[in-house]
């Protein structure tokens, strides 16, 4: 039980450490989409490790099952509103940060303008 | 557990003001939401035994000392169900909102003085 | 000028009345009789683990009947505040359909989505959840069909045939309460099973599903009455 | 400690609820309110009434937030068709 309780214990510390650095690549990203991605990346895999060392430390109260399906739910929905977001601050019309280079939805968007009109 | 006590009482009166004093229809909205918040965590507070857990039996909470472990589930009931009915008669009093717009065409409460004296 | 004085001469009023009671209630140390004899009689007359839905089904049953109906009322109102007159048509909503990926994940999550909130209002009377939560969520799941996808309609026949069926089978339940035992929404007459399983204490389960039903198809009726009809 | 959490939400709960009264904009007073929702679902947590908490973390801050959004998107659709016609 002992080296489940250490092990378990060792993946949610890695886990809140991925969580702490996506916090601190939202403080200090230059715009909103690297923010964005700091906030999806970084937490995605964060949470996901800290349940799933919890569900590792506390094995005995059966939940385990429970917490690969929350996983599963954060591994599907994280990344889908994360892009839903990028894309309606695409749409508003937000702009990148100085030193991007490529902006390659604006190139597709006015690709299909051209291509419809 | 006062302090969540001060904290609805203080939510009721931000609440009050903004119902007494903002122009603008959707304010005032706001402000019975505010409101609503408010009282719910008072009712939840008056029924919090400290040191007791959620009224749940499990492993902890058998039906031989569910009396003396559990905190009251009464006011947990009855805030329940009154959330429900906050979200219907918001979502009343904005299609209210949306209606007088669409015949005055203002948000601002002053605009409509039929019934003032 | 004298409508801001009398302003704050009410908030003043109403913080002067009200603080004292504030600092002089007295927050008990141990139930009082009323929910110790609820808590007793949920766990040994209805078998059910989770208080909260004793409370709300049975010994407090109809102060939940008139919650739906109060529900009901509201969601007539929206509906009929927000309708729209037959000759006034919208004109073609010029918003720029959701992306593939949104659209993909939104048709794929709702399924699941329905899912967990049925688990929920099924496992109501176990772990924390019920009716009212689970009609919620599956308001919820309507409403990401609604963001993902602009020309989605609602069916409002089935939306509107679950709905009525939906209360008129809960009434009924309580009814046969009344009938066989004597007494209004008593979940009785149904085995009451062992403590913990999911087909334990009696009708309380088949209760709270109704109500779940009743709550998501109101929930959801309210969210697509505000939304307005596109066209 | 729950203590000083308790404060600390408490706080932040305050302001954002003088942020939803006093915001010029009414789209920054919405969100502020839904963010009072889900605070108060987490002291409801503390206050172990996990029921409440889920029905106010699903309605309070999502339906309620839904619910004044789409009243506002459909008064900014009425301006619009005035300045249409």
């Amino acid at each position: 039980m002992a080296v489940l309780d250490i092990l378990g214990a060792i993946i949610t510390l890695i886990g809140s450490l991925f969580l702490l650095l996506g916090s601190i690549g939202i403080l200090r990203m230059p715009d909103v989409y690297n923010r964005m991605q700091a906030g999806t990346k970084a937490t995605t895999l964060g949470s996901m490790m800290f349940l799933l060392g919890l569900g590792i430390s506390y094995i005995e109260c059966g939940c385990i099952g429970r917490i690969v399906v929350l996983i599963l739910f954060i591994l599907f929905t994280n990344p889908i509103s994360s892009h839903a977001l990028a894309r309606a601050a695409h749409h508003a019309g937000i702009k990148l940060a100085d030193v991007s280079i490529r902006d390659c939805l604006k190139d597709d968007e006015q690709e299909q303008k051209g291509a419809s009109v | 557990m006062r302090y969540t006590l001060i904290l609805g009482f203080i939510l009721f009166m931000i609440g009050l003001w903004a119902m007494l004093t903002r122009k603008n229809l959707f304010k005032i909205v706001i402000g019975f939401s505010i409101i609503d918040t408010g009282v719910h965590l008072i009712i939840v507070t008056i029924g919090y035994l400290s040191g007791k857990t959620a009224p749940i039996l499990d492993k902890l909470v058998t039906p031989a000392n569910a009396v003396q472990k559990v905190v009251d589930p009464i006011p947990s009931a009855l805030v329940l169900t009154a959330i429900v009915i906050g979200l219907a008669v918001t979502a009343l009093m904005l299609s209210y909102v949306v209606r007088l717009y669409k015949r005055r065409k203002s948000l601002s409460i002053e605009d409509y003085r039929e019934l003032k004296w | 000028m004298i409508k801001r004085l009398l302003i704050i001469v009410v908030i003043i009023l109403l913080i002067v009345i009200f603080l004292p009671f504030m600092k002089n209630v007295i927050l008990k140390d141990s139930l009082n009789e009323l929910s110790s004899g609820y808590v007793e009689k949920s766990v040994s007359d209805l078998k059910t683990a989770n208080i909260v839905t004793a409370v709300v089904v049975t010994f407090r049953g109809l102060d939940t009947l008139g919650e739906v109906t109060v529900l009901f009322i509201a969601t007539a109102g929206v509906g009929l505040l927000l309708k729209r007159k037959k000759g006034e048509k919208s004109k073609k909503s010029d918003k720029r359909p959701a992306s593939e990926i949104l659209q993909t994940g939104a048709s794929f999550l709702f399924p699941l989505t329905i899912l967990f909130g049925v688990y929920i209002f099924l496992h109501g009377h176990l772990t924390p959840g019920g009716g009212f939560q689970g009609g919620v969520i599956i308001a919820s799941a309507f409403l990401l069909l609604l963001l993902s996808n602009i020309n989605f309609q609602f069916n409002h026949t089935v939306l509107h045939w679950v709905e009525s069926l939906s209360g008129a089978f809960y009434v009924l339940l309580g009814l046969l309460g009344l009938i066989l035992l004597g007494s209004f929404l008593n979940p009785k007459f149904l085995p009451l099973g062992t403590l913990g399983t999911l087909f334990s204490a009696g009708a309380v389960p088949l209760i709270y599903s109704f109500i779940g039903l009743k709550v998501g198809s109101e929930l959801s009726n309210i969210l697509d009455s505000m939304r307005g009809a596109e066209e | 400690m729950i203590t000083v959490f308790i404060i600390i939400l408490g706080i932040i709960m305050i302001l954002a609820a003088i942020i939803a009264v006093m915001s010029k904009n009414l789209l920054t007073a919405i969100i502020s309110s839904g963010v009072i929702s889900l605070l108060a679902s987490i002291i409801y947590l503390i206050l172990s009434a996990p029921d409440v908490a889920m029905t106010e973390a699903a309605i309070g801050s999502g339906l309620t937030t839904i619910v004044f959004l789409y009243a506002l998107s459909r008064i900014k659709k009425i301006n619009k068709e005035i300045d249409d016609d």
